[in-house]
């Protein structure tokens, strides 16, 4: 077959193991030397509802989740009902047949493998065997390495018990055997294994908080918000290891108002949250705006407004990470693209915040949140840390003396001669408050103007293909994917188009990406929000004039939906 | 606070000011707090770099930038959470939290229960005045209703809170009461909360004659008490009998209540030690965990 | 004399009577038929410190402080030393002497009179008619009359008891005799007596809360900050006149709940508030527009970021009020240009979060919070409420019908079968939590769609000037006063110009810019912010390339500024 | 509650069930609750469309679409800030305000204090399972150390606070406390709020069996302890001890105090009646005090 992607959903009741069977997959893959790429939505019910999930295995390096499935298993009626429409001819499915909850009408072209899940679970005296079956079934029909995946099993169970664990083996290979009794009658195979790669699998949430102790955060506090959270669970395993705290605030100003205050006593620090958090935190964004203090912010973006749809996917916090405070605040805001961004781009983030002192913003997003992607496993010794800058202990301090590059050493508490205040009142050079017109201008020059160069200190965009385009398409955070994977196939048909995908946000590249524009006769901006954020700023800080593309029904763009745009606008 | 903020040779109240000038009114007593202040670090012994003040907003809450220390004058009511995160990076030195009534129980109020409860080793000293002084005079929530300020034209509709019942009853583990007229019994107060470890509450009777034209420093002289010689300070329950008392017109001055309980920068500390924590920690064993 | 107006600065020590000095002139010139317009700058300091007042009056409308004053009546040193370098040939200065604090040196051509304010309140025993010695002083120089200034002293003196009240005439008789010695060498007087209109003489602040009691509130909550906190004190004392509740609560998060609550509830409902107070509302301002409850908050600007310069101007939270809540968060955002739209506009503003059920944000600023100015009496009469649609009472009620205009009626609590939600998660048309994609879309397009009639119901922009113009000026809020005067000024020296007026500043009335930009061949936009923040939105939401024109010293522009700048890019 | 909200004809519990179908996880003690409330609301006999629900976020705060009653579903720590602003707007309704001990006490803390000192006229009832539910199961401020939990893996650095003692220092006129497994002592509780003119706090166990694996159902059966016959719920020092008894793992069931306080609203009424309020009130008036 052609297609070398293989993209299997797992759908069911959540509770029912819908979320575990993925992850064995996934993990058998990529042990098995698959790139994997994971899409799960949760219910928005607080137990049971509708789960979802989705892996994309590869040899090949996968950038999004793809557009559709090519195997479906279903585990109840509900899963069969929602992804009905998308049963297109070719489709293996594979369901819980007889004896479960439902009986569906298989559409021409579709390939059907009925396997009696709840039967055999039932006869085994076990609801929870059931995914056990179906995974069993999975890797018989689509040759999900059998090897990696048992492996992969006897790693989760053996912790729980001999019984436990030859009792999900008894399980697993009683559905293999109930699907090798069938007819394979549909083409979908994973790739025999190859050597595995050096790679984690790890969700986006989990690299979030591995590259906070990678970037050697030493303070993490935070207020628990769906789809944040798993960032604090994961460091707070860890941080206690790097001799750091991680302390749960009574709320998100707290959180950032803590942040604010080991910071300025010298230590690397740093919050998540999603929306309703970063409206939160505003004022003292500010604060630290103002006072020039190094805050990270990783903002899990999430359906809003108000509380919205917090386990749903949208990427529409830009306005307020960049626009989000009172005055002018200057401030830098970044958004990932994928897991490994969310490793190396928090790394980056710390590094801004400390260089620069001020807040970072780094944006991520619900998709995000929970995909599981293979990344390449990071080298401790090949991480960059910058250091803020420090006083030298010579001369007589001042906090905030002007320097060419508008970056004024900072002194950490405990340093004798050092003593300063952190202020939120505008100030002259030593601190002192000052509202003269020429100091508070001067003042804004300085942070303003320090940021200047953070378009030479990161990579603040990247370019995807050569010459003159018809279109190019400008995509931020986990549209970019997306975007990279509908640029090769639209090649593929001769079509001329080029990407440009931006991770720095704030401040904006300018030059870039008018370098960018030049080389295109259209610019496409696709984003998940309804007014268009990204385009908004393009339209206001550079002189291109996009076409903006947005969806905002709580999912990401599939590359055919660019695709089709990129068609229809040529 | 810890001990490492100790210096060798002790300085002055003098060596404790800063060059900014104090701007309050005259009469103010906010001034006899700040010079207790002084007294206080100086009997206690705090070098000044060893030393951060954080405050919020308010007259008072300019009092950072009177000390000598490391400081930061941050945002209306957020003081406390500031300094919680300044406390746990850097457990080795005092903090110090400067604010008014209206800071620290207003818009501050939310973090105050928890600051306590987690007994966050810091000396909070609350200026409190029963007025926003800053703004000119708008009631706090320990303005007394009789009083006619800005936005209550007609008087106030509601009771005031009792500051030193709350802090009991969070879990504060120092909590103390004097008034401005009596710097050596601030003083001796402050410096006991600097010398605690834990979360130390010293809540001060200041006047503030520009604004508050009812709580005079004659009223907060009759009103206060000297807590009785044989009170128990260990005794939560008498504690609080003697807080309520403030309601019925007599204030207690002193110490009421010290208490000894984990702080949280040592709970923090278990927890390290309990996975033998370290900085040279293999990075790799956690990276490793997220393999496939 | 050409002039037609007269600007008089009254300088010294807070405290010293500077403010009520100006008070009494402005009210004494307003009584005696002149056009009012005041400015002050008040010490950033707690007590004492540089306190100034300067009074603009002239028989024709004014719609700023001016370019500079005629007169300068210096109360001590620092006063003298502050605005010695605008002593230019032809002001009169009126200052403390002999047995002042300062000899000052009297620049060429300055008219020089010295009173003996501080020795004449000595002899007469009181510190506190100093200030009466030179209102006696300044009314017989510049003919400031002498009837009104005496029924306006006799109205504030009354109450304090007859010998109070004599004993001030006493003071001002013994000021206008030692002005009467001296020789009266400058040109400058105020015009003779016309008869008073029917005027109002008000600062900006209280015009807010004169608009809010005329605008039918019922309940207002805030939290004192400064330079908003005197709408407050106006409302507290009014409101329960009008039978309404003011509460002050315990910071801004609870006064914006509680908005949100008594607005539920049935009751026309609003606070006000300073940009650190805007920054903290933005998560309850989403929740706003999510429930579509309408909410009044009016946000008096002062110098940012952080705490910044609370006693100083500036117009930089434009960002904040229309970008400041996470999600895509539909607002309306208005700015008002002078005291008589801060009563007016407010009213309009609570008319369009009532009819619009959506937040509704009106931007006015520290320099007109406590600018006073003579506006004409408005009648209670002629003021518009419109109320919000509320159910008719028949049929099943749905709380998010969808309906043509967008807008679904409102049922208070109390109606018989009326019982709904107001949530701030997605839903569905009867409130019920609803996360399927097409609902999210439909109710987006609710939610904006609405308000596409907003530039319908209110005045949103006014042009000055007609045909072609070489320059055309777009200002908002106090600096459009600032650039009537310079574009009439301009006209006299036969530059074309124009101005562009926009009042409502979101959404943007795009047409309005377009046509107006159609019409002149460069576009100067004027603001006192860093970063150009309506420049911003006119690049992104316009085709128009403005030339932006910033200050940030917390202080407005003058006309000539804004004069010099026309010249320079003609 | 304000009495213009009694219904003639009462209606029964099932008569204020809304028809969204409640979400909770099997076990979960808020269902005990929910259905406590319809029986209080039956007995005080409520009309529905005289009733305003109002709640925050978290897995109690869903409640009010469970209700048939107006309800606002606002945010997270709000629910009592939007409550007290709709009750001033109609102090002819009852307002029902429900939540969580994280919506409460930890986001919603800085409210809490002045609802109840300002005697606001509502009944707030809190669902206190000792964690965040619809957060998947982090610590709250009433968790016990010993919880090994999503943000805390090596168990909990602080104490947990005691709801009883904070709201009856607060100044609550109406504090009680229940267990989700006696729905019938809820119901009477709860109705007793209800009819309380002023504000009423109910502090309610319940069970999360999904998330506090440690709070059990019996855990909370063993820990509560019937308020003594003999106790005088007029009588706040005694009330304060036996809200302390809870540390010591003996958690008083029952009505621990009430007072009779002018509320807030009725507050606000003596100044609209001082100045002769009233909706034609001539605005000439105020607008002629400010000519020149
Ligand atoms: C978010 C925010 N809201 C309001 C203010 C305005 N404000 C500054 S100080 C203050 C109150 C000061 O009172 P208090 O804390 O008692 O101190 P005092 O001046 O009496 O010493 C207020 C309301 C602010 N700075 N920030
Ligand atoms: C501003 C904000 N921060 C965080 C959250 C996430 N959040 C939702 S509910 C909740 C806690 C719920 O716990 P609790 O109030 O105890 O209710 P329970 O679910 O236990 O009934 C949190 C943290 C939010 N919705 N909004
Ligand atoms: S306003 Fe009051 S609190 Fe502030 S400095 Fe003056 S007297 Fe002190
Ligand atoms: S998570 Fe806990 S509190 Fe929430 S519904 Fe389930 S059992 Fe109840
Ligand atoms: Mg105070
Ligand atoms: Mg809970």
């Amino acid at each position: 077959m052609e297609k070398k992607d293989l993209v299997i959903r797992i759908a069911g009741e959540g509770g029912e193991g819908v979320i575990s069977t993925g992850d064995f997959i996934a993990a058998a893959c990529a042990r098995a030397g698959q790139e994997v790429y994971t899409f799960k939505t949760f219910p928005a019910e607080i137990k049971g509802g509708y789960a979802m999930y989705q892996v994309r295995t590869s040899l090949d390096p996968l950038f999004n989740q793809g557009d559709t499935f090519d195997i479906l298993c279903a585990f109840n009626g509900e899963a069969y009902e929602v992804n009905r429409h998308r049963l297109v001819p070719g489709t293996a499915f594979v369901y819980d047949y007889p004896a479960g909850d439902f009986e569906p009408e298989i559409p021409d072209g579709v390939i059907a493998y009925p396997i009696p899940m709840s039967q055999t679970a039932k006869d085994m005296k076990s609801y929870r065997s059931k995914n056990m079956v179906a995974l069993g079934a999975l890797s018989a029909l689509f040759n999900i390495n059998e090897k990696t995946l048992i492996e992969v099993l006897v790693d989760k169970f053996k912790s729980k018990g001999p019984e436990n664990l030859s009792f999900n083996l008894e399980a697993f290979h009683k559905g293999k055997e109930l699907a090798a009794a069938l007819d394979k009658k549909d083409l979908w195979r994973v790739a025999d294994p190859v050597p595995a790669k050096d790679v984690l699998i790890i969700s986006g949430n989990d690299a979030v908080g591995l590259g906070a102790i990678l970037g050697g955060i030493r303070f993490y506090s935070a207020y628990p918000i769906t789809p944040a959270t798993e960032i604090a669970k994961f460091v707070a395993v860890h941080i206690p290891k790097v001799m750091g705290t991680l302390i749960q605030a009574e709320d998100e100003i707290a959180s950032i108002s803590q942040v604010l205050g080991a910071s300025y006593a010298g230590k690397r620090a740093m919050t998540a949250t999603s929306g309703p958090g970063l409206s939160l935190m505003g004022e003292m964004l500010g604060m630290a705006s103002m006072s020039e203090t190094p805050v990270l912010v990783v903002d899990v973006q999430r359906g809003g407004p108000g509380t919205g749809m917090p386990t749903k996917h949208e990427q529409s916090d830009l306005f307020l990470a960049i626009h989000g405070s009172h005055g002018d605040a200057p401030r830098i805001v970044m958004a990932v693209e994928d897991v490994g961004d969310c490793i190396h781009m928090t790394v980056e983030a710390l590094n801004l915040a400390e260089y620069y002192q001020c807040p970072v913003i780094l944006l991520s997003d619900g998709s995000l949140a929970f995909s599981t992607q293979t990344v390449p496993a990071p080298k401790p010794g090949a991480i960059k840390i910058v250091e803020r800058k420090r006083w030298d202990g010579t001369g007589e301090y001042q906090r905030y003396q002007a320097s060419p590059d508008g970056i004024s050493p900072m002194a950490d508490p405990g340093t004798p001669q050092g003593m300063h205040v952190a202020t939120g009142l505008e100030h002259g050079p030593a601190g002192a408050p000052n509202h003269s017109p020429p100091n508070h201008e001067a003042m804004h020059r300085k942070r303003f103007g320090k940021l200047k160069t953070v378009v030479d200190f990161v990579a603040p965009t990247q370019v995807d293909g050569e010459g003159q385009a018809d279109v190019g398409i400008i995509a931020w955070g986990s549209t970019i994917g997306v975007v990279r994977e509908a640029v090769v196939r639209l090649r593929e048909e001769g079509i001329k188009v080029k990407g440009f995908y931006p991770k720095l946000m704030y401040p904006m590249p300018v030059v870039h990406y008018e370098a960018f524009a030049a080389t295109c006769n259209k610019i496409l901006v696709p984003e998940v929000n309804f007014q268009g954020q990204l385009s908004h700023f393009i339209r206001a800080e550079t002189s291109i004039v996009p076409i903006s593309m947005t969806i905002c029904g709580g999912v990401p763009f599939t590359p055919i939906q660019i695709m089709n745009k990129v068609r229809e606008i040529l | 606070m810890s001990i490492a903020t100790v210096k060798k040779a002790p300085l002055k109240p003098k060596d404790y000011k800063s060059d900014v000038s104090v701007v309050w009114c005259p009469g103010c007593g906010h001034y006899g707090i700040l010079n207790a202040i002084y007294r206080a670090l100086s009997e206690a012994g705090v070098d000044p770099s060893q030393l951060i003040s954080i405050s919020g907003i308010g007259c008072s809450s300019r009092s950072p930038y009177f000390i000598n220390s490391y400081k930061m004058h941050t945002l209306h009511g957020r003081a406390g959470a500031v300094a919680t995160g300044a406390q746990l990076a850097r457990p080795d030195l005092a903090i110090l939290v400067l604010g008014g009534d209206g800071d620290g129980f207003s818009i501050g109020g939310g973090h105050m229960p928890h600051m306590a409860r987690k007994n966050v080793d810091m000396t909070y000293v609350l200026f409190d005045n029963g007025i926003y002084g800053l703004t000119k005079g708008q009631y706090s929530p320990t303005s007394r209703p009789e009083m006619k300020a800005y936005t209550t034209p007609y008087g106030g509709p509601e009771e005031p809170m009792n500051p030193l019942l709350y802090m009991l009853t969070y879990g504060a583990t120092y909590v103390a009461q004097a008034f401005a007229g009596k710097p050596g019994v601030c003083a001796e107060l402050i410096k006991g909360g600097l010398e605690h470890r834990g979360f130390s509450y010293i809540n001060i009777y200041s006047q503030c004659p520009s604004f508050n034209k009812i709580d005079t420093i004659e009223f907060y002289r009759d009103l206060v008490e000297a807590v009785p010689k044989d009170h128990d300070v260990t005794d939560l329950g008498a504690a609080i009998n003697l807080a309520r008392q403030s309601s019925e017109g007599r204030a207690p001055m002193g110490l009421l209540y010290k208490a000894d309980r984990p702080t949280l920068d040592q709970r923090m500390h278990a927890m390290v030690e309990g996975v033998n924590g370290s900085p040279d920690y293999d990075l790799n064993q956690i990276i490793d965990l997220n393999r496939p």
